[in-house]
């Protein structure tokens, strides 16, 4: 019967308390990306809320594998969680497939769109951030030549790749944007090897949107660094500030340039709460945007760019949120 | 085209380094008759080890931190190596299943670790690396000095002159005749009073000790941070190097390199004007396939030391 | 000879103790609650009927891809490219799950021997390089996996989806699952499949020990010399061997492409399903029926350590070190041998 | 006159299995000792105690008078005792001189000191007339260069008390008789030899002594001057052995084997079998005798299509056979008792009863459309076990386990059972002890009695004088003599093995 329920192995979850969970793709709470990112944001509503880590409280599981993210769904449904959060689009058909299951239960997909009365679905404008971050690349670069590193050939990927080339070209026509995806976001020596090429071919910026494929990125961009300190090559990181990761050893210096961060963690937090509060955005697709301060680039940016650039920033910033420049999401309409 | 050669070599002996330390490896213990599947394991204690050495003694040890921890990272993936020594040497253990068994284990031990000591899925990033080099004189070399001697890591470099130290012990030098003899005709060598355990045990820590090293500064040079991801295949096409090198250490170096080549190529080659539009799908299986043709085609078929796999047993014929 | 036969059955018995008692010592030193700990392994495998049906769901691959490691090995080959196997077995299962719309009787059956032809390819070119050019097969199965795991995730994007990461979902006429299965657990992902796979050890074990066919492979298996001398074709039986396991290993990715995930998305990495394979083919004595018993009991351990994080917060990789022992004392049979025959020498 | 070594009521027992039951030997110094027994009597086992490969689980070893316990080879070596062992332990890949220096090789500045190694080695086996070449890779060189190479092993360790297990089983008439030579200079240079044969004409010819034991038991040591073959077969038998198996003149009928021209190459693509003629008809054993590597087994595997051959042409009962696979010649009627049972005769890893049938599974009654009927195969399998009297266990003993011996006689009941117009024998008797020797000569003219067509392949001369009607003398790949074992002597096939002497090839070929 469709009231499959069965009472938890141990009653200590109080019904009357609201209790939230997640559920991680491979990447895990610490996979320095939206997984981490996401966490934090439950965290953050958990103790504000007074909530215990675990049943009743807030939690979360780490998947191995794909055949993992339905058992684990499954999991903190029987768990008796009030709302549970699938992380990554992955995460996608599980989602579907258990919603469906558990009409009762309420969830939350993260980077997908999944169309159920039960499910609220967030989504980000990273177009929006690239963009933010190619204008940033497209004044500072000094060879004209920019890179970009993809982690899979995804539609999701290509709003980065989309946004940050728009944004390139908008403030310097002439630059040449490289574009190359690893074919996973797992491989830093992917990652490390065509940094390696593409800075050898004179590119001095790289954009990665490639997970730990992207930690690749760095290591390469700080080796070189380390080799001939005056050197100027940077990376530009992605989903959260990754001014740490471009630490070179031994300075203070960071070859991180700036990061575009998506804030997984306040649309977590915010979807939380309104949740906790009776409304419940079911069926229904938010997108976090510049606007809703969904994406953005890092505070750290200011290290290493200087004012007057930031400030165009800014002047773009405001362009996109009023409406004056729609940033694309495909290499269709980047065209 | 130079400036591509520039591109691709250099990142190929970077590929290569660590596949050429653990075949090397794999050369001493499969020489001495034992398989060695669980390279793959060896290289994820390496890995392990290397890496939370150097996150945990960065301060003190400074510069040179990383050189410490290949050699702990050697210590301790010989020292691992026992168990596959033990069980199939002594326990007469199918030694397939015992190194599949290490590789089942070393994973599972380390990211439980891993979750033990950092209360999360992969440890923080390394500090301290290796620095890119140019090898001074050589690299002065017109053409040459660019293209092999520019932009290295050291460890890579000394991957290729230990190519060669082993060549010479197995060829050599009494150890590696024995080493042989023990590979080809245990019971022979015994009745020369060659202690054949003793000797297997020797190749098989030396062949954890190399792998250690191999999985160690792969995770310090390129993912500079230890995962689930941070070794996946990387032992199993080191063995396939070893093969493919019919089991002789410039073989398997030479292998090693061609892996390396193939792989920086399916990378580099995106970037290449030729290359560009051909579908990266056939970049990416380039290594691969051209491994399978190569063993088809020019090498032919290699013969692995007669006594491989099976475990000694005093006077049984 | 049926002593012989006992020792054969303790010996696996032993090591899964052995290794289940080391893997609670590791949790001892490591300051976890063992009791804590296999307790929620346990729940988390056989809890409530849908924690049973996920892991039935987790062993029907597994049986498969054992009995392919298995098969190879009667025969005196390595077939690490079980992984790459299977992940082509999906892919071609999907392919047709997806392409058309037939009645049940008709698709199901289709999809699955495409699964089993795509498998059977991939075993087919080690094999056929083996017997031809005496290429050793442990370096071409390898290869054979990566290029395995990257024609599919190309194939998925190009062909079953528009530079996507998944194929669409299957047709319920190609689906393994059933309502049925599904409320008599709770929405677990339990499918036929399991059903397949028993019947595929069954063919197996007929295969090799009933048939003149088995015969000959097993001969081969042992002394390529004597079967040649004896009037057997010795490449054609290594072939043959080759694309029986990889038939094997086929059927095992069908069984996730047409039950479990019902489509087939872009990889990261290996399903890690196939080289769990060699560990269930080890642990079974390369026996069909001991791979039945070995698959069950990897993946209640599988499935079961999903619990254990969250319940007893022990990491799920104790399961993995777990395993890997209970590997290595059957590896190391020798000493348990050693041990039971003293016992018995004691009992007499 | 003191003695070197005093092996005094060894016992030796694997797991329940006693192999030696307190034997007891004394070797004298400067004497040749033979060490007579059946298969699995436990000479072996003795010479490996000795030796140090096995420990005594009683008795004492003295050597030169000094009670010692000799843990490992290594101690045998020190105490001057080497081994030339019956399985050669040769590592193929290596040189002679690798193989030789191996456990204690020169160096200069931790390298192997090459070519010092290979000048003493020159200079050891010129000094005992060994003549091998110090460079040349075992794979190479021949059965009979590989046991001097074992001399040379023992000799290079200063051994002064050499154990030679079995060293005549694999050798050529001539080889023989120059290993002979080789004891005998040993001799002279003051050494001690312990000399294990089944060959009761080598005893007498080159032994001082010979040590009798019967299933792991000692039965005495006697001057060979005192004895003959009768009392030492009889002795070490336990029974009156016949040497001269006794039988009727053959009824020779139609042509069974007619072979043309043939010519076979080996891999390297050098002529093995050159344009050879030879005829074997029904009910007469023809035998071909001739000296290791002149074409027999290139012979034999292109008739049973083991190996592809050239041209020329092989008819069974008339039917072209040449080239067909090794099925297709089996099911017309040939029967092969391999060279090297162990290779090709046997899956040592099969039981008995599934290595009966490996060329009939396929076939009625042993099984029906594809499904194996294990009932009829091990009904036949214990059948055969009964006729050929096959010492094991029972039919799903695992061939591995049955001595060299009883592993032949498997093997001739499953090829002769299968009731061939061709019987091919290749060495049917090698390694094996006269009762086994015996009983498959009875066989072998038993089939050519039943008016089959045997061909038999040896280099033990007087078992191709004994049983053949016939003998094809072979050399250089051609059948070079046909000459009747009535009117020829063991010299003049010598001669003509030899190649030295060529007699008209007779037409009747
Ligand atoms: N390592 C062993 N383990 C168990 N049994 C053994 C072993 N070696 C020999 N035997 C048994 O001991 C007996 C004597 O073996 P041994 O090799 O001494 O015979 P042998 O006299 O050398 O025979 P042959 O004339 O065939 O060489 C055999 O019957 C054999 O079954
Ligand atoms: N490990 C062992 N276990 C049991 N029996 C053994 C073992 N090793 C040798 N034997 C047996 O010891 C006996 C003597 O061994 P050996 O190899 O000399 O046999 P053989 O009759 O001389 O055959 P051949 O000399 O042709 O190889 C044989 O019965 C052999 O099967
Ligand atoms: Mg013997
Ligand atoms: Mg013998």
């Amino acid at each position: 019967g469709q009231q499959g329920q069965e009472e938890p192995k141990t009653d200590e979850g109080k019904v009357s308390e609201f209790s939230v969970a997640m559920v991680t793709d491979m990447g895990g709470i610490d996979d320095k990306s939206f997984n981490q990112s996401a966490w934090e944001g439950l965290q953050k509503f958990g103790e504000e809320n007074g909530l215990k880590k675990g049943k009743g409280g807030y939690d979360y599981l780490q998947s191995k594998g794909d055949a993992d993210y339905a058992t684990n769904l499954n999991k903190l449904v029987r768990n008796d969680f009030d709302l549970i959060f699938g992380i990554g689009y992955l995460m996608t058909d599980a989602i579907t497939e258990i919603a469906e299951q558990k009409p009762d239960n309420k969830f939350a997909i993260v980077d997908s769109v999944v169309e159920k009365p039960n499910v609220a679905s967030i989504t980000f404008k990273e177009h929006e951030g690239s963009f933010l971050v190619g204008v940033v690349a497209g004044l500072m670069t000094k060879t004209n030549k920019i890179g970009f590193v993809g982690g899979v050939e995804l539609p999701l990927i290509e709003k980065f790749e989309s946004g940050f080339i728009a944004g390139v070209k908008a403030v310097n026509p002439n630059a040449t944007v490289t574009v190359q995806y690893a074919g996973a976001f797992d491989k830093a020596d992917k990652g490390k090897a065509i940094a390696s090429s593409m800075y050898a071919s004179g590119v001095d910026i790289i954009y990665h949107a490639a997970g730990g494929t992207g930690n690749g990125v760095f290591s390469e961009a700080i080796d070189l660094k380390k080799q001939d300190p005056n050197k100027e090559i940077w990376v530009i990181g992605v989903d959260r500030d990754q001014y740490e990761e471009g630490k070179v050893p031994g300075t203070d210096k960071s070859v991180t340039l700036t990061s575009m961060v998506k804030r997984v963690d306040v649309a977590v937090y915010d979807l939380a709460t309104k949740t906790k509060n009776g409304n419940f955005p079911g069926g229904q697709a938010v997108e976090y945007g510049l606007k809703e301060d969904g994406v953005g680039i890092a505070p750290t940016s200011k290290n290493n760019v200087p004012e007057d650039v930031l400030k165009q920033v800014d002047e773009w910033k405001q362009k996109i949120i009023n409406g004056e420049v729609k940033v694309p999401t495909t290499r269709a309409e980047l065209k | 085209m130079l400036n591509i050669l520039e591109i691709i070599i250099p990142s190929a002996i970077f590929f290569a380094a660590p596949l050429i330390f653990t075949a090397l490896g794999g050369v001493f213990s499969e020489r001495s008759g034992v398989v060695n599947i669980g390279l793959e394991g060896l290289m994820v204690i390496g890995a392990f080890t290397g890496v939370v050495f150097n996150l945990t003694f960065a301060d003190q040890f400074g510069e040179l931190t990383p050189w410490l921890a290949i050699v702990v990272a050697m210590v301790v993936a010989s020292i691992f190596s026992l168990m596959h020594a033990v069980a199939s040497i002594s326990l007469r253990a199918d030694q397939v299943v015992s190194g599949v068994a290490i590789n089942f284990l070393a994973l599972g031990l380390s990211l439980f670790l891993v979750k033990m000591w950092y209360g999360k899925g992969q440890t923080d990033q390394v500090q301290v690396g290796f620095d890119k080099i140019d090898i001074p004189i050589l690299s002065k070399i017109p053409v040459l000095g660019p293209i092999l001697f520019s932009n290295g890591y050291l460890p890579s470099y000394l991957a290729i002159v230990l190519a060669f130290v082993v060549w010479y012990v197995i060829y050599k030098t009494p150890f590696g005749l024995r080493l042989r003899a023990v590979g080809e005709h245990p019971m022979a060598a015994d009745t020369m009073g060659i202690n054949v355990t003793k000797m297997r045990y020797i190749a098989v820590m030396l062949s954890g000790a190399l792998a250690g090293i191999g999985g160690s500064i792969y995770a310090i040079i390129i993912s500079r941070d230890f995962s689930h991801a941070t070794i996946s295949g990387q032992g199993f096409m080191a063995l396939a190097a070893m093969i493919f090198g019919k089991w002789h250490p410039l073989g398997a170096m030479g292998a090693a390199l061609f892996f390396g080549f193939a792989q920086s190529l399916s990378i580099v080659g995106q970037a290449i004007p030729f290359l560009k539009n051909v579908p990266t799908v056939y970049l990416l299986i380039l290594p691969y396939a051209l491994t399978i043709l190569a063993l088809t085609g020019f090498i032919g078929r290699a013969d692995a030391p007669k006594a491989l796999g099976t475990p000694y047993v005093k006077g049984k014929r | 000879m049926s002593e012989n036969r006992l020792t054969n059955i303790l010996v696996p018995v032993f090591a899964v103790i052995l290794g289940i008692i080391v893997g609670a010592i590791v949790m001892l030193v490591s300051g976890y609650d063992p009791i804590a700990g296999y307790s929620a392994l346990l729940y988390g495998a056989f809890g409530d009927r849908y924690y049973i049906g996920e892991t039935i769901r987790q062993v029907t691959p597994y049986i498969l891809a054992g009995l392919a490691v298995a098969f190879a090995f009667r025969t005196g080959l390595f077939n690490i490219g079980v992984e790459g196997q299977l992940i082509v077995g999906w892919l071609a299962a999907v392919w047709v799950g997806v392409a058309f719309e037939l009645p049940k009787v008709i698709h199901l059956p289709l999809a699955i021997f495409a699964a089993a032809a795509a498998g059977a390819l991939w075993g087919f070119i080690p094999g056929f390089l083996k017997a031809r050019f005496r290429v050793h097969e442990v370096i071409v199965t390898i290869m054979m996996n990566y290029i395995a795991l990257y024609v599919s995730n190309a194939v998925i994007r190009s062909v079953l989806s528009d530079q996507g990461f998944k194929s669409e979902k299957i047709y319920p006429s190609a689906s393994l699952r059933s309502e049925f299965l599904q409320s008599l657990t709770d929405y677990s992902t339990l499918h036929y499949g399991i059903i397949i796979s028993l019947i595929a050890a069954v063919v197996m074990w007929f295969l090799l020990e009933k048939t003149t066919t088995g015969y000959e492979l097993r001969a081969v298996g042992f002394n390529q010399h004597a079967s040649h001398y004896a009037g057997m074709n010795v490449n054609r039986n290594i072939v043959l061997s080759m694309v029986i396991s990889g038939v094997f290993a086929g059927i095992a990715g069908a069984m996730e492409g047409l039950g479990t995930f019902e489509n087939v998305s872009v990889k990261a990495g290996f399903t890690g399903v196939g080289f769990d394979g060699i560990a269930v083919a080890l642990l079974g004595g390369n026996h069909a029926f001991g791979i039945i018993l070995a698959a069950i009991l990897f993946g209640a351990l599988k499935v079961g350590a999903l619990e254990m994080p969250s319940a007893a917060d022990v990491p799920t990789e104790l399961v993995d070190i777990v395993i890997a022992l209970i590997i290595f004392f059957v590896a190391s049979s020798y000493l348990i041998r050693l041990v039971l025959t003293r016992l018995k020498k004691e009992g007499k | 006159m003191e003695y070197v070594i005093e092996m005094l009521n060894i016992r030796k027992v694997f797991g329940s299995f006693v192999a030696n039951d307190n034997i007891t030997l004394q070797l004298k110094k400067g004497e040749i000792h033979a060490l007579l027994g059946e298969n699995g009597a436990g000479k072996s086992t003795l010479m490996n105690v000795l030796f140090g490969l096995y420990q005594p689980d009683g008795g004492e070893i003295r050597v030169k008078g000094k009670k010692v316990n000799i843990p490992n080879p290594n101690v045998a070596n020190d105490l001057g005792i080497g081994m030339v062992h019956q399985h050669f332990m040769l590592v193929d890949t290596f040189t002679v001189t690798e193989n030789i220096i191996l456990g204690s090789e020169p160096t200069k500045s931790g390298q192997i000191d090459i070519e010092r190694a290979e000048q003493e080695v020159r200079e050891l086996s010129e000094r005992y007339g060994l003549a091998v070449d110090p460079k040349a890779k075992i794979a190479d060189i021949s059965v009979g260069m590989q046991q001097r190479v074992e001399i040379l092993k023992t000799l290079y360790r200063g051994a002064d008390i050499l154990i030679f297990d079995e060293p005549t089983a694999v050798l050529t008439p001539q080889e023989i008789q120059e290993l002979i030579q080789i004891m005998k200079a040993l001799v002279r240079e003051g050494k001690s030899i312990i000399l294990i044969t089944h060959k009761l004409k080598e005893i007498m010819e080159v032994c001082d002594r010979v040590t009798v034991i019967r299933r792991g038991k000692g039965i005495g040591t006697l001057n060979v001057s005192e004895t003959n073959p009768n009392e030492l077969a009889a002795l070490m038998v336990g029974r009156e052995v016949h040497f001269k198996t006794e039988k009727q003149p053959p009824k020779v009928g139609k042509p069974v084997l007619e072979i043309q021209d043939l010519v076979v190459k080996d891999s390297r693509g050098i002529t093995v079998v050159d344009h050879l003629h030879l005829t074997v008809h029904a009910g007469e054993i023809v035998g071909i005798a001739g000296v290791d590597g002149n074409g027999q087994t290139e012979l034999i595997e292109a008739i049973t299509g083991l190996m592809k051959s050239e041209s020329g042409s092989i008819r069974l009962n008339g039917k072209e056979i040449r080239n067909l696979t090794p099925r297709q010649i089996t099911e017309t009627g040939v029967g092969h008792i391999p060279q090297d049972r162990h290779k090709h005769g046997l899956v040592l890893d099969f039981s008995i009863g599934e290595n009966m049938v490996l060329q009939t599974y396929y076939k009625e009654p042993y099984s029906k459309r594809g499904v194996l009927n294990f009932k009829a195969i091990y009904d036949k399998a214990r059948q055969l076990i009964q006729e050929f009297d096959v010492r094991t266990p029972d039919e799903y003993t695992k061939a591995r386990a049955l001595s060299g011996g009883n592993q032949q006689k498997a093997i001739i009941g499953r090829e002769v059972d299968r009731d061939p117009d061709l019987l091919i024998a290749a060495q049917p008797t090698r390694g094996l002890d006269v009762g086994a020797i015996e009983f498959i000569h009875k066989r072998l003219i038993e089939q050519r009695d039943r008016g089959k067509a045997v061909l038999l392949v040896s280099f033990e001369l007087d078992e191709i004088m004994n049983v053949s009607d016939r003998i094809a003398v072979i050399y250089e790949g051609k059948i070079v003599a046909i000459v009747d074992p009535k009117e020829t002597t063991e010299q003049e096939l010598g001669l003509l093995m030899a190649g030295s002497k060529r007699k008209e090839a007779g037409v009747s070929s």
